[in-house]
């Protein structure tokens, strides 16, 4: 449980001991609310008690508000949370939250691994809460927010950096030309559909790049979520020649695909499974015969 | 106070439209948004994007499909806007580079689809929405559209008139999720609303947990009229825990459901004795439930939906995400047991109200995509074309917001387009529970733009400034309390004791709300603070919802209601319209345009 | 954004170049291991033997190469390796040019002891 | 630009866990790198004591480069230094190969199957060179 609510709990009911006589509106309102949190308190406990150890699961989860006393330092909170089947790290950050501490901050939007906003540090790992099942994970599960990133609260990370890396690679379509008629597509080939395939699912949620420690090193480096954009552009036969120059210029700099050391883990991480060193190394090659021409 | 020419509010795939048509007119435009735009729920869109684009195809056929889908509560000019502008519009996605799946010739590829007369479907594999809304922020990206991400809108400026129709809208407050910082946004030109859709007034939805029907509620209370807000679509195959959608390829391919007592229910209960598993969404979503009613539920929950005797082969040839879906967000196997599925909410066919262009009735203000109500899509939307509606009017709305000459508007808006008054009687009195409360957007003296959005700011800061300092409530409960009456009492089944059971209760939330406070004090992300203050929206939202199905006795597309079992074409081919009024609704109809400029829709009975 | 990466160095060359030179090394590398282990005991080894060996153009040529090749892949390995690390600016050139003096240095006094062991020249 | 902020013992305590095949190939590869080239530099500057062998010391093979190298095979110490750099050597090699395969995009999905691979042949050649390498005379 966290100790956090208790305190809070205890500190409110002083309050009301030293002014028991006016009854006001508010005064009113806190008493309900007291008689409630203590019914639900006693519910909890009874709750809990009938939950053996198979039917809960505990969640370390990382703690840090930079404006709260007693969050400034970094801290973990134990949350008893009850199982069910096909429950994943985000429904059980949801409970604790919606349970027993409003303030636990995390982001979460679609629930369905498709919005990338709530890759965390799941036991070592980085994962999507809302696409991992607890029941694959030991117990306790330990929740922090992604590696390398600066914390702004909670399992809150600042993504400006990522998103600046994203946009560093010119992260849109832009063909040498297009068809004049407004009703005319262009035309793509299957196989050429199926090379850009994986690389397009990138939901933008940043693990790739907290695991690499390469990118964690280098604050430059491009990162595997950036390059395989790249890629994505590059290798699409739409766009034509030109630019498919100007998409490899920018992905060889010195802190492009150069960085990349093949550690793989962006790969074993990536909730897509976009094979990312793959496109990362092929991008090397296309490269280095691209600078071959001018020898 | 940040200042542009055009501020979108919403930043998936109808708001990226319409800022890059505002872009495109030289405006300058900004996006303020709550997630960072590629987090929008656009994202989570499977299925396709319909548009008449083969030789055999015609605009007048998708409109045609279309009209009849929304079982003639569809506005004519309307459809036919939205059919003749979406072939431009996929072509156009396409030029932006979105990687459509392709036939061998290497052009763009098209599926049937539920509903249609004619394969026209476009889609990026299983994941169009993904696609479509990366797609389109590249674009931005592009453009250099500025983008305010992780800003909350909580209100907009509005002036203070008595008559809806005379305010202008001259921007909105947003606040910055990060810092807490509160800040007005000055639109010269005009805000566009394209917050997406309402599902978390239910606590089954495919829809995402940001989709808390802020711009509606927003809209609704600055003046502008909430369109049909009954019609809502529920899907029948969607996982119990998560509400993650099964997509109907399963039953397209064979799957079967069953009940607990291991019923072929569809056929050997009656719902459907042609079609069985493959009869249409409601009739599907009502079966489900009736089993799961009558205590043949599993686990008194859900049906079983089963694909095992289809094969391995076949399954991972065509249906391999599902199994990806059901053992991620489930925990079964696809392959070794049934998947557990029930009826959740998806869509929400009713709205904001707007024209063809995307105004509404208080100038200076837009709505586009599933928030706004052109209607398009009346009484039950078709798959496929919830997408095309958001470039569509995205669009036009962005091209209006800019100052593009456009065709002056069809469509009436704004309550003086009222024909008929209307007459529900709730239980209980519905809206503000204190009126003068500071709900109403436009209050105080102020007409002066600067001034308007000055006066909007401080009443935002007080707000937030209570809502942190106070003690009281947590909003959750509120919010589980909405969510728990909704899906009791206005789910797929709607009698009229629910109904006013569900207003009881909206008005028992409501009252509880007036507790609320924020327990977290802290001014950095604090998403507390934001979620309660879109419990308030999903109130308001969910009551125009519920109001809306008492009003309607009639039997029409999504909705359903026990006591009147058929469509009554006589009575009720005409919107259901709820005006905020200041905080006490009041409920009139305007009729349905059934006569478009080239064409007049005859209704039928929809059969398929 | 896109000016912070206005680097001219493209490490493409040099990675090429890293490759390239780790195939020759690993059946040079092997060749020497086991040459100078396995057919000759390293405790057997004496000046006359060496100056056997290194007296066929083949060999000292590819003595030679050996030694080159493997200076400049490690030397370039151990640049990037460091510039991996992060380091920029001038530390970055002093130690390009620290480790490119190395290198030469190495090849130089390399290149003299061959010479000194064989009766080619 | 920002920095990864500090969450000192914590953040270390999960890396470590965190590392995968690729990682510690990563580790491996660069260590054994390292001490190649350390090798190499000490290797020639043990063999400049051939520059300036008169040819008659080299007959009776009391020159300084004889005596030098079976000098140093004489200490046992070396004889191990010697068996740890053939470990280097050979896993540097392995890896390096997993590497070029790597680079050239093949077998990218077996990637770490490699990695244990290269480390279990290196054990095994090691383990059977070790006679040959402590065998031999020691004088
Ligand atoms: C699972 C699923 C599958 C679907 N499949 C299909 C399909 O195959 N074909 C089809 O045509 N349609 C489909 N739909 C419907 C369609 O995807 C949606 O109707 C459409 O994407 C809605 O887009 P939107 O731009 O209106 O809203 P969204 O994409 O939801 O975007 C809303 C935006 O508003 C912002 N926002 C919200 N509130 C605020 C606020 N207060 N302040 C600031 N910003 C705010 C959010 O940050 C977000 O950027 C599907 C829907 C779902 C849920
Ligand atoms: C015998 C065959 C060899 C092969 C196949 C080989 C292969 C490789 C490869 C592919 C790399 C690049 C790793 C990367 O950049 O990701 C590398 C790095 C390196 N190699 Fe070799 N190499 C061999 C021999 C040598 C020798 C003889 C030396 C010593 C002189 C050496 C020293 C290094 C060093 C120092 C690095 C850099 C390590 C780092 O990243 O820190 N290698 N090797
Ligand atoms: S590449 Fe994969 S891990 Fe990286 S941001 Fe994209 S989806 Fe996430
Ligand atoms: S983890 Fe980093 S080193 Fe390369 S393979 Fe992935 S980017
Ligand atoms: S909540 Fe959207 S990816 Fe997990």
């Amino acid at each position: 449980m966290s100790t956090q609510i208790e305190q809070q709990e205890t500190e409110t009911e002083a309050d009301e001991e030293t002014e028991p006589e006016v009854e006001s509106p508010g005064d009113r309102r806190r008493a309900q609310r007291d008689e409630r949190q203590a019914q639900e308190q006693a519910q909890r406990e009874v709750e809990e008690e009938t939950l053996d150890d198979e039917d809960t699961i505990t969640l370390k989860v990382f703690r840090y508000d930079p404006e709260v006393e007693g969050k400034q330092e970094p801290r973990f909170d134990d949350f008893r949370v009850p199982f069910h089947k096909g429950m994943t790290i985000l429904d059980a950050l949801i409970y604790a939250r919606d349970h027993y501490d409003s303030s636990l901050t995390f982001r979460h939007s679609c629930r369905q691994a498709v919005c990338g906003s709530d890759a965390l540090f799941v036991n070592g790992r980085q994962r999507l809460g809302c696409k991992t099942q607890i029941s694959e994970l030991e117990d306790p599960v330990r929740i922090e927010p992604l590696p390398h990133q600066e914390v702004v609260k909670d399992l809150v990370v600042d993504m400006e950096h990522f998103y600046d890396q994203m946009e560093a690679v010119e992260p849109y379509f832009d063909a040498d030309e297009t068809p004049d008629d407004k009703l005319e597509e262009q035309r793509q080939t299957r196989e050429n559909r199926e090379k850009v395939k994986m690389s397009t699912r990138c939901i933008w949620c940043g693990a790739c790049m907290s695991s690499c420690n390469i990118a964690a090193g280098d604050n430059e480096y491009l990162g595997p979520a950036a390059i395989n954009k790249a890629y994505r552009f590059a290798m699409d036969e739409r766009e034509g020649e030109n630019r498919k120059q100007e998409r490899l210029r920018i992905i060889e700099q010195e802190h492009g695909v150069w960085r990349c050391q093949t550690q793989f883990s962006c790969t074993e991480v990536c909730p897509k499974d976009i094979p990312l060193t793959e496109h990362i190394q092929e991008l090397k090659r296309e490269a280095v015969k691209n600078n071959l021409k001018f020898w | 106070m940040y200042e542009h020419d055009v501020i979108v509010v919403g930043a998936g795939g109808a708001g990226l439209r319409a800022a890059i048509a505002a872009d495109e007119e030289g405006a300058d435009v900004a996006l303020v948004t709550k997630l960072h735009p590629v987090r929008s729920h656009t994202g989570a869109a499977e299925g396709g994007i319909n548009a008449a684009l083969q030789e055999g195809d015609s605009w007048d056929l998708h409109a045609y499909d279309t009209m009849k889908g929304s079982d003639y509560l569809g506005d004519a000019p309307a459809i036919d806007t939205f059919a003749k502008d979406a072939p431009e519009e996929v072509i156009q996605l396409e030029h932006w580079g979105m990687p459509f799946s392709r036939e061998d010739d290497g052009r763009v590829s098209q599926r049937p689809f539920g509903g249609l007369s004619y394969p026209r479907t476009t889609y990026a594999g299983a994941e169009t929405g993904h696609h479509l809304l990366h797609t389109m922020y590249e674009q931005a990206v592009k453009r250099g559209i500025e983008v305010y991400d992780e800003w909350y809108v909580t209100q907009l400026a509005v002036t203070d008139h008595d008559d809806p129709e005379d305010r202008v809208c001259h921007g909105c407050v947003a606040y910055d999720i990060k810092s807490g910082e509160i800040q007005g946004f000055r639109a010269n030109n005009g805000v566009i609303l394209a917050t997406g859709g309402l599902g978390q007034a239910f606590d089954h939805t495919t829809n995402a947990v940001a989709n808390t029907g802020d711009g509606c509620a927003m809209a609704y209370r600055a003046g502008v009229p909430m369109e049909d807000m009954e019609m809502i679509q529920f899907h029948p195959t969607t996982l119990p825990s998560t509400g993650v959608l099964i997509s109907e390829g399963v039953r397209g391919e064979g799957g079967i459901l069953y009940n607990d007592d291991e019923e072929r229910f569809m056929f050997e209960h009656g719902y459907a004795n042609n079609e069985g598993e493959l009869a249409s969404r409601d009739v599907v979503a009502r079966a489900e439930l009736t089993e799961v009613n009558e205590g043949r539920g599993v686990e008194d929950e859900y049906v079983d939906l089963d694909m095992r005797h289809l094969g391995e082969e076949r399954i991972l040839d065509r249906l391999e995400n599902i199994l990806h879906l059901a053992e991620d967000f489930e925990g079964v196997d696809g392959l070794e047991e049934p998947m557990p599925v029930k009826p959740g909410q998806h869509y929400a066919m009713g709205g904001v109200e707007t024209d063809e262009n995307g105004e509404t009735c208080i100038d200076g203000l837009y709505a586009a995509g599933e928030t706004a109500c052109v209607s398009l899509h009346g009484a039950n939307r078709l798959g496929g074309n919830a997408l095309p509606e958001l470039l569509v009017f995205g669009a036009r709305a962005g091209h209006h917001a800019a100052g593009k000459d456009m065709k002056t508007a069809e469509i009436q808006t704004g309550p003086s387009a009222k024909s008929e008054p209307g007459d529900v009687e709730p239980p209980v009195e519905p809206g503000a529970i204190d009126a003068s409360s500071g709900d109403v957007a436009a209050d105080g003296a102020a007409v002066e733009p600067k001034a308007v959005l000055e006066s909007t700011v401080e009443q935002e800061r007080q707000r937030v400034e209570t809502l942190i300092e106070s003690d009281g409530i947590n909003h959750a409960e509120v919010r589980a309390d909405v969510q728990e009456t909704m899906t009791d009492n206005v789910n797929v089944f709607r009698t009229e004791e629910g109904l006013e059971k569900a207003l009881r209760d909206l008005r028992a939330a409501r009252k509880e709300y007036e507790n609320v406070a924020v327990e977290d004090p802290s001014r950095t992300y604090n998403t507390d603070l934001i979620h309660t203050i879109e419990t308030r929206n999903i109130l308001d939202v969910a009551e125009a919802i519920t109001l809306g199905a008492l009003a309607r006795e009639e039997f029409r597309g999504a909705h359903w209601r026990a006591e009147h079992q058929e469509r009554k074409d006589e009575e009720w081919i005409k919107h259901t319209m709820l005006a905020w009024n200041e905080g006490q609704p009041e409920l009139y109809y305007k009729p349905v345009i059934l006569e478009g400029d080239e064409e007049t829709y005859e209704p039928k009975v929809r059969s398929y | 954004m896109a000016q912070h990466y206005s680097s001219f160095d493209r490490g493409g060359r040099r990675w090429l170049f890293q490759r390239l030179t780790a195939v020759f090394l690993i059946g040079v590398l092997a060749f020497h291991f086991m040459l100078l282990h396995f057919v000759n005991h390293a405790a057997d080894i004496t000046f006359l033997g060496t100056q056997a060996r290194m007296s066929q153009v083949s060999y000292f040529a590819t003595m030679w190469l050996f030694l080159v090749t493997a200076t400049f892949h490690g030397v370039n390995g151990v640049y990037n390796a460091l510039v991996n690390q992060g380091l920029t600016g001038s530390q970055k050139n002093a130690v390009k040019y620290m480790l490119g003096i190395a290198g030469l240095l190495l090849v130089v006094q390399g290149t003299r002891v061959s010479l000194a062991m064989t009766t080619l020249v | 630009m920002s920095q990864s902020y500090n969450r000192g013992t914590v953040e270390d305590f999960g890396r470590w866990r965190e590392f995968t095949a690729g990682m510690w190939a990563w580790i491996f590869h660069k260590f054994t790198g390292w001490v190649l080239v350390g090798y190499l530099f000490t290797h020639i500057a043990v063999l400049s004591t051939s520059v300036g062998v008169d040819p008659a010391s080299a007959q009776a093979g009391t020159d300084l480069y004889t005596s030098t190298l079976s000098g140093l095979e004489s200490l046992l110490i070396v004889r191990f230094l010697e068996v740890g750099l053939l470990a280097v050597a050979v896993f540097h090699i392995l890896n390096g190969i997993r590497l070029l395969m790597v680079d050239l995009g093949v077998g990218l999905e077996s990637q770490d199957k490699s990695f244990y691979a290269s480390l279990v042949l290196t054990g095994a050649i090691v383990v059977a060179s070790v006679p040959t390498f402590l065998g031999g005379k020691l004088l």
